[in-house]
């Protein structure tokens, strides 16, 4: 009996969507934040957040919709407190971010232990959309157009930002908050709130990135399930200099690299699966020492913005 | 020599139907039916467990179990410096009298049944083992399954798959290296590991085998009953509380540290788990195969490595 | 990310000012500490869980009982040295996020050295050894980084970051298929005896790793503030433009601040394992080093201020174990607990930052 | 005025009426410093109203609080008669303050373009092609020329500069603030701009003007204000400066600025260009110098400066004469050539390596390369001798003789900080600027490229700067010096070389014609 049949490539294939999808809502949520001059190093708490809300309510209301919708806003709550503390008090983001992402994992974990951890609920399967036409191409079609909504929205974000540096003054108003700050503020924009919009944006994304994994990805929310997405994530927006479609880029080939070490597995090649795990890094350790070039980030990244300080 | 209270550490919380629950179930089992108190000491974590040894140790406990491979150094060292007796897993040389003894908990009998159970029930031909890494105890119960599988239906495809290196609550991943595997023939799925088997589960419960039918779920140690929608087959149970209560005793009789202790189908500390999903005359198949295990007529010898499990299971 | 923030200026003060700053510094640190107890005490209440006898279990335990507090000391070791890792690195401006993988790789090597010499060397020459391969290591995993930053101008933190997915796989695969102990069905190294292992202190359980910990975030304390060598790391990380006009060799140094940084987390690695854990397991990883990245922020990179966060930690975390198994409450409260510490801390940095602003640096 | 034609004071339109902003006794205090203390002033429409003072005198603290950066500790501001505060920049340009600050803010990654929209409402699409024509219509208008697709990074300050003056003028505002914006001007351009300062003058726009050339104070303000130690000394109210001449008015402001008449004639007299002895071997040689990778290539450079010997660059900025100092210092790679330092072959040696054979750069980029803002100045004092006796011996430390030489040059080079563990960021831009001449100007220095020293120094230190200039030269040094000003170039030069597109024009000698040559140069007539 062969292996690579049409059904066992489509679910290879819609692994790497089902792998790549967090990564992607996650590097392009924090490549908004980082643009803007924001380190978001809480991501993976936000990420978690996202995941557990959108169990929750997706679980309590029946509706997947719904769940997604507070996915997004369970990770625009935790940005909610990067944004006071790092945006408006202008605290350490590297301290505020290891911070939240500590206080997450513990709250979900606790929150989960009280509410779930004797019954784990399972939700049925999140309903797909098929596009009619595309569907059709052979493996492509059905692990590709024919995939939950989210998944066509993660999709559409990477033109949408793409549109949004390069083309509107909001992007070039995001691009100078991480760039010169000062700048901005001299020209009567309000950097405070560029950067604050920014964060609650990454948040909502990489919230909504969180639900994916535990509405479509798991069916079920467990504690530390989003197990360094966040952090990927991060690597992912700076290897992207600023560009939307490097992400996109990178998030299909860890996406690529996880569903393809699955191959590798089943199909009985025998590699010790830790060799294979590090295969997504150990490319892109490649590609950076073959390729290495500078990878330049915005000049006043991770520096909180107050007016008139020198 | 008297006892009246035993302590037990688990690295993760006593709700995951699985090691952790079982360990801790069994222990306050051991010690309700032995008549000492248990003191538990849950989700510690695989890192620094020696504080909390030491400060368990400073309460002189009858006997300190520590209930995972991560803490079988630091126990007996601990136990030692303190004179504290105490029992770890998975080292069967580590015994010293008085001291220091070993459970192996290994439930590759059980697993064998399992595998002998798959090969019964697969539609397909094709059943898959889920795992979210590769620890010992893990690969001894693929590999007794892969070979339970084998000899009950020597055609059958078995495939395998690791979710990660370290991937218990990787629920995403367990879905979806579940989903490979359904879709890669299996209509029976083999799966062990902690929060990512709620993933496995359901990968299951939603996708369909690919015969349009149902699969359906072998679970490990825990017995998934209570939340199951209908898919679960069965499970590799482990009960500890024997172990647990032989080591009680052992120490009453001034005899502990004289042996190891394990689980398996003969006292049932190992069983398998009986479901409606399972037909009856096939299940007093596999009772006739445990009979020949129990016997000694089949030899079920547990591999701990991972290399072993992969031979076996890229033989297809 | 900028150092800008940091004050870059500790010279002899008058001895009143000295003390104001003494006085200022214990409210600084004990006001959030006490806030931060409101805030989760408030929780607790929340779950039904008294919080005085919760805060009882963790003091008594952390920091009043005597083997807590040799718990306590223990566990400072390791964090100390990757404090001292940090502190290099940050001050240099380099943001070294691969500390975790570079402590697997110290500990894994030393793992696998140092208990095949003991048997055959003087105790305290394997030992010696023993650290010296876990702090070669570590810095030698720094390299690849350490040189796309010097010569290609890639950026480290997507570098580190990398070699620390990588490094801690590497770890694993060590173990399980090079140094793997064959006495045991476990994946892990051979145990060094506890006889072999660095001396605990007074009789007592505590490892000698936290002198070691201690003299290394000391030294480098020092040598960052007080040496030619340390000013120039620090031109180099805040303005390296300055560092190339004023002909500072900045790719030597930045390899040199890899290598050192790399270095002190590895030998953390080594000094855990050869102090504490005697091997190292497959799949084992404490993370200690993104523990401590944020409590070395805190501490604006100051030496001493490090050695007091770690500290706090290390009672809160030894203390926390203990409270919330008395307590019933899940650990994972102490996650909780340790992340209102960390913004309740930053809240007060930030405030103590804007006094210290107004007063003129 | 070399270039500009001076505009007869009975032209100038009579300012009047109200004034749009008015300053009651206006203080804001730093640590350590009061920069604005007590400040009454008024700024009427139709006038250009010139601030003066010294480095540090509080003149650009009185224009962070009037565009909205800084809110005065007492004292209120009234704008049209109303005590309205000006919270935030965006409040200041809402009442049609636009401002031209003396450090860049323009966002480098951003085109010119792309920083003249920054601000508009943020779901419209810049409009790049539209705002580039209005922009290049408005450099026509003040006789400048640049790219408004051009990448804000790769410009010189200069250029930056004129973008900023461009984009302020494009806000078409009614209160218009330019700090310093001639600094890095040519003489021509800041003529140039001093015309539209009246244009817009009579049109009934008020312009606060802060600049440190007296002349061009007296020649373009209606009203001029003296700030000295943030205190507001005096002024020349616009009747006043109407009936006098540009002589005695120069001489007022020096009084009122300085306490004494005669600060402006302390430049000594012009150099004679006889007096370098070229028979013996050069300092500084450049032979045939290529840099391909520069911004602004460079491309077969060629003198030589003798002992004693100023050579002057001349040239509008971003011909490469930061290239060019930084191919001689080390920090720019060259691709071909050779440099010779004393008859040695100093071009495959590390920038440190050239600096202890005597090469000393005193770079432009006072805030980027030249400083780090966080430190103090006493270490700021000492960047380049890192390690060096007797302030560290044997890689430690000694804070004793560190502040002692702070000490020493802060007040050698009149440095006005709170104190020698200030850090540099703090304090006013001719301030910095003062660190790095202290910085540079002691030891033994063989060869020394100034780029663009006085920029930004009050009159004071223009005058001892220069003084400082000849005496390195006197010492024996080759100096080269780069700058916009022509003035100055003539002044202290023996010969000036003019750079144009990445190579030099041509090389006159400081004589009579001099002016008229390097015009001819810079014009390209030369070629
Ligand atoms: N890591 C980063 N994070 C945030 N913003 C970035 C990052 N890297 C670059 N940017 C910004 O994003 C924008 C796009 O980058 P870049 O300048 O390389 O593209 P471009 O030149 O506009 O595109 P192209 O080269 O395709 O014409 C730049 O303006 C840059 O400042
Ligand atoms: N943000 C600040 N923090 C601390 N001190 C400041 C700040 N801004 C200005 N100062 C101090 O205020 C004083 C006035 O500075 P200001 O920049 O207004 O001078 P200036 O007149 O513009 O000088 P220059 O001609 O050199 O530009 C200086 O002593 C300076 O050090
Ligand atoms: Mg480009
Ligand atoms: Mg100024």
């Amino acid at each position: 009996m062969t292996l690579f049949t049409d059904t066992f490539l489509i679910a290879l294939l819609a692994g790497v969507v089902a792998a790549g999808v967090p990564l992607l809502l996650a590097g392009l949520g924090e490549q908004l934040s980082e643009k803007a001059g924001v380190l978001n190093v809480g991501i993976e708490g936000m990420m978690l957040g996202g995941a557990y809300a959108g169990f929750l309510v997706a679980w309590a209301t029946e509706s997947i919709g719904l769940g997604f919708l507070a996915g997004a806003f369970g990770g625009l709550l935790v940005a909610a407190l990067m944004v006071l503390f790092c945006v408006r008090l202008g605290l350490n983001q590297v301290v505020i971010g290891i911070a939240l992402t500590l206080g997450a994992e513990g709250t979900t974990a606790l929150l989960h232990h009280v509410q779930f951890s004797r019954l784990y609920p399972r939700l049925p399967e999140v309903p797909t959309w098929r596009i009619p036409g595309l569907a059709d191409i052979p493996i492509v079609g059905p692990a590709l157009f024919d995939r939950e909504p989210v998944v066509y929205l993660a999709l559409a974000l990477v033109p949408l930002f793409a549109w949004l540096y390069r083309r509107t003054h909001l992007g070039l108003a995001i691009q100078a908050a991480g760039d010169k700050p000062a700048a901005l503020d001299s020209a009567g924009e309000n950097v405070l709130a560029i950067r604050a919009l920014a964060v609650l944006g990454c948040g909502a994304l990489v919230g909504l990135g969180g639900a994916f994994m535990s509405i479509a990805g798991a069916g079920v929310f467990v504690p530390f399930m989003t197990h360094g997405n966040g952090f990927i994530g991060i690597v992912l927006a700076m290897l992207a200099r600023g560009r939307p479609l490097w992400v996109l880029l990178g998030a299909a080939l860890f996406g690529a690299c996880l569903s393809g070490s699955t191959a590798l597995q089943v199909a009985g090649v025998d590699i010790p699966t830790d060799v294979v795990q590090m295969l997504p890094f150990a490319a892109v350790m490649l590609v950076l020492l073959i390729a290495g070039r500078n990878a330049k980030l915005p000049s006043a990244l991770g520096a909180a913005y107050v007016r008139g300080e020198r | 020599e008297e006892i009246t209270s035993i302590a037990i550490l688990t690295p993760e919380t006593g709700t995951d139907f699985g090691w952790n629950q079982q360990g801790i179930e069994g222990a306050k089992a051991a010690g309700e039916a032995e008549g000492v108190e248990v003191i538990v000491a849950e989700n510690l974590g695989y890192g620094d467990v020696r504080p909390t040894l030491r400060e368990l140790a400073e309460e002189k406990p009858g006997l300190i179990i520590a209930h995972a491979g991560g803490y079988n150094t630091a126990a007996p060292e601990i136990g030692t410096e303190a004179g504290v007796k105490v029992a770890i897993v998975d080292s069967p040389d580590a015994l010293k009298a008085g001291m220091v003894a070993d459970y192996t908990a290994s439930g590759h009998e059980g697993a064998y049944l399992a595998g002998v159970l798959a090969a019964k029930m697969t539609r397909s031909g094709t059943v898959g083992i889920v795992t979210s890494g590769e620890p010992p105890s893990w690969n001894a119960q693929s590999a007794a399954f892969a070979e339970g599988v084998k000899a009950t239906r020597p055609d059958a495809v078995i495939r395998y798959a690791v979710i990660g290196p370290a991937a218990y609550s990787d629920a995403a991943g367990g879905k979806r290296v579940t989903e490979s595997l359904i879709a890669a023939g299996a209509d029976i799925i083999f799966g062990q590991g902690n929060g990512s088997s709620f993933g496995m589960l359901q990968a299951i419960e939603t996708t369909p085998a690919g015969d349009g039918g149902k699969v359906t779920f072998i679970d490990v140690i825990g017995d998934k009953t209570p939340i199951d929608k209908g898919y679960l087959l069965s499970s590799v149970l482990w009960n500890l509380t024997p172990v647990y209560q032989a080591m009680i005793e052992d120490i009453k009789a001034d005899a502990y540290g004289s042996r190891n202790y394990d689980i398996n189908l003969k006292d049932d500390s190992v069983a398998l788990l009986k479901t409606d999903q399972i037909p009856d005359d096939i299940w007093d198949e596999v009772m006739a195969v445990r009979e020949q295990i129990v016997s000694g007529e089949v030899k079920v010898t547990p591999k701990f490595d991972a290399d072993s499990v992969h031979a076996l299971v890229s033989g297809n | 990310m900028s150092v800008e923030a940091m004050d870059e200026i500790e010279k002899p003060r008058a001895l009143a000012a000295r003390r104001r700053e003494i006085l200022d510094l214990l409210v600084a640190s004990l006001g959030p500490v006490l806030a931060a107890f409101v805030i989760s005490g408030v929780i607790l209440l929340l779950m039904q869980v008294n919080p005085v006898s919760y805060y009882g279990y963790v003091f008594g335990r952390g920091l009043f009982s005597p083997t807590g507090v040799q718990a306590t000391l223990t566990r400072m070791g390791p964090l100390l040295l990757i404090a001292a890792s940090l502190i290099v690195a940050f001050r240099a401006g380099i943001w070294n996020l691969g500390g975790d993988a570079q402590f697997l790789i110290g500990a894994v090597f030393s793992a696998a050295a140092t208990p095949l010499m003991a048997p055959h060397l003087p105790a305290g020459l394997a030992l010696v050894i023993g650290m010296a391969v876990s702090a070669g290591f570590g810095a030698i995993w720094g390299l690849i980084p350490a040189f796309l930053r010097a010569y290609q101008g890639v950026n480290e933190i997507i570098t580190t970051l990398m070699m620390n997915f990588l490094g801690i796989s590497l770890a694993s695969v060590l173990v399980k298929l090079l140094f793997l102990d064959p006495a045991t069905t476990v994946p892990q190294t051979r145990t060094l005896p506890v006889e072999d292992r660095l001396p605990s202190l007074f009789g007592t359980t505590i490892s000698s790793g936290v002198l070691i910990g201690l003299a290394a975030v000391l030294l480098v304390h020092f040598v960052m503030t007080r040496t030619a060598f340390g000013l120039r790391l620090r031109v180099v990380g805040a303005n390296p433009g300055a560092a190339i006009h004023a002909g500072l060799a900045v790719p030597g140094l930045t390899i040199a601040v890899f290598a050192i940084s790399a270095g002190f987390a590895g030998l953390s690695g080594g000094v855990a394992i050869l102090g504490q854990y005697g091997n190292v397991r497959a799949d084992w990883n404490p993370a200690y080093a993104m523990s401590v990245v944020p409590l070395v922020f805190l501490a604006r990179f100051n030496g001493f201020a490090s050695i007091g966060f770690v500290a706090l930690f290390s009672i809160l975390s030894i203390g926390s174990e203990s409270a919330a198994r008395r307590m019933g409450v899940p650990n994972y409260f102490t996650l909780v607990t340790v992340a209102i510490l960390l913004i309740l801390l930053g809240l007060s940095e930030y405030r103590g930052a804007r006094r210290r602003q107004r007063a003129g640096a | 005025m070399p270039d500009g034609q001076a505009i007869p004071s009975a032209a100038r339109p009579i300012s009047g009426g109200a004034p749009i902003v008015r300053l009651e006794g206006v203080t804001k205090r730093y640590p350590g410093v009061i920069a604005n203390d007590r400040i009454d002033m008024e700024f009427h429409a139709g006038e250009v109203h010139v601030l003066l003072g010294e480095n540090g005198a509080g003149k650009s603290t009185l224009v962070s609080m009037l565009s909205g950066l800084q809110q005065p500790d007492e004292g209120r501001i009234l704008i049209d008669g109303d005590a309205r505060p000006i919270a935030s920049p965006a409040g200041a340009l809402d009442i049609g303050i636009s401002t031209v600050f003396q450090h860049s803010m323009l966002v480098p990654s951003l085109t010119l373009v792309e920083n003249a929209v920054l601000g508009r409402a943020w779901w419209r699409r810049p409009d790049r092609e539209g705002t580039a024509a209005r922009m290049a219509a408005m450099a026509a208008r003040i006789g400048v020329s640049l790219d408004p697709m051009a990448l804000t990074g790769d410009l010189s300050l200069g250029e930056r500069q004129q973008a900023e003056i461009v984009r302020a003028l494009m806000r078409g505002a009614r209160f218009l603030i330019l700090d310093e914006a001639t600094a890095m001007l040519t003489p021509h351009d800041a003529a140039r701009l001093g015309q539209l300062m009246r244009r817009l003058a009579s049109e009934g726009v008020a312009v606060v003007f802060i600049t440190h050339k007296l002349n061009e104070a007296v020649e373009y303000g209606d009203r001029i204000s003296v700030l000295r130690l943030g205190r507001k000394v005096g002024g020349i109210a616009p009747e006043t400066l109407r009936q006098m001449d540009p002589q005695a008015a120069t001489g007022e402001v020096v009084r009122l600025m300085f306490g004494t008449h005669d600060m402006a004639s302390g430049a000594a007299a012009r150099v004679d260009p006889a007096t370098v002895d070229r028979a013996g071997d050069p300092v500084l040689e450049v032979l045939a110098l290529y840099a391909g990778a520069a911004a602004v290539p460079l491309h077969n450079i060629e003198f030589k400066v003798w002992p004693g010997e100023v050579f002057g660059i001349a040239g509008i900025d971003g011909n490469g004469q930061k290239q060019l100092a930084e191919a001689l210092a080390g920090q720019e790679p060259i691709s071909d050539g050779r440099i010779r330092l004393d008859g040695a072959f100093v071009d495959r040696l590390s920038i440190g390596a050239r600096r202890g054979k005597g090469l000393r750069y005193i770079t432009d980029d006072r805030l980027g390369e030249g400083t780090v803002g966080s430190f103090s100045v006493a270490i700021n004092l000492l960047l380049k001798e890192i390690g060096a006796a007797p302030y560290w011996v044997q890689g430690f430390e000694k804070p004793a003789e560190i502040t002692e030489n702070a000490r020493e040059k802060i007040r050698a080079f009149d440095i006005r900080t709170p104190s020698a563990e200030t850090p540099v960021g703090k304090l006013s831009g001719g301030n910095i600027q003062k660190v790095l001449l202290a910085r540079e100007l002691t030891g033994t220095a063989r060869a020394v490229i100034f780029n663009k020293p006085t920029y930004g120094l009050d009159l004071a230190n223009i005058a001892a700067t220069r003084q400082r200039i000849r005496d390195t030269a006197e010492a024996g040094a080759a100096v080269v010096l780069i700058s916009t000003e022509l003035d100055e170039l003539l002044d202290l030069s023996h010969r000036i070389a003019v750079m144009d597109r990445g190579h030099l024009a041509g090389i006159v000698a400081n004589d009579d014609a001099a002016r008229r040559k390097i015009g001819e140069l810079m014009s390209g007539v030369g070629e």
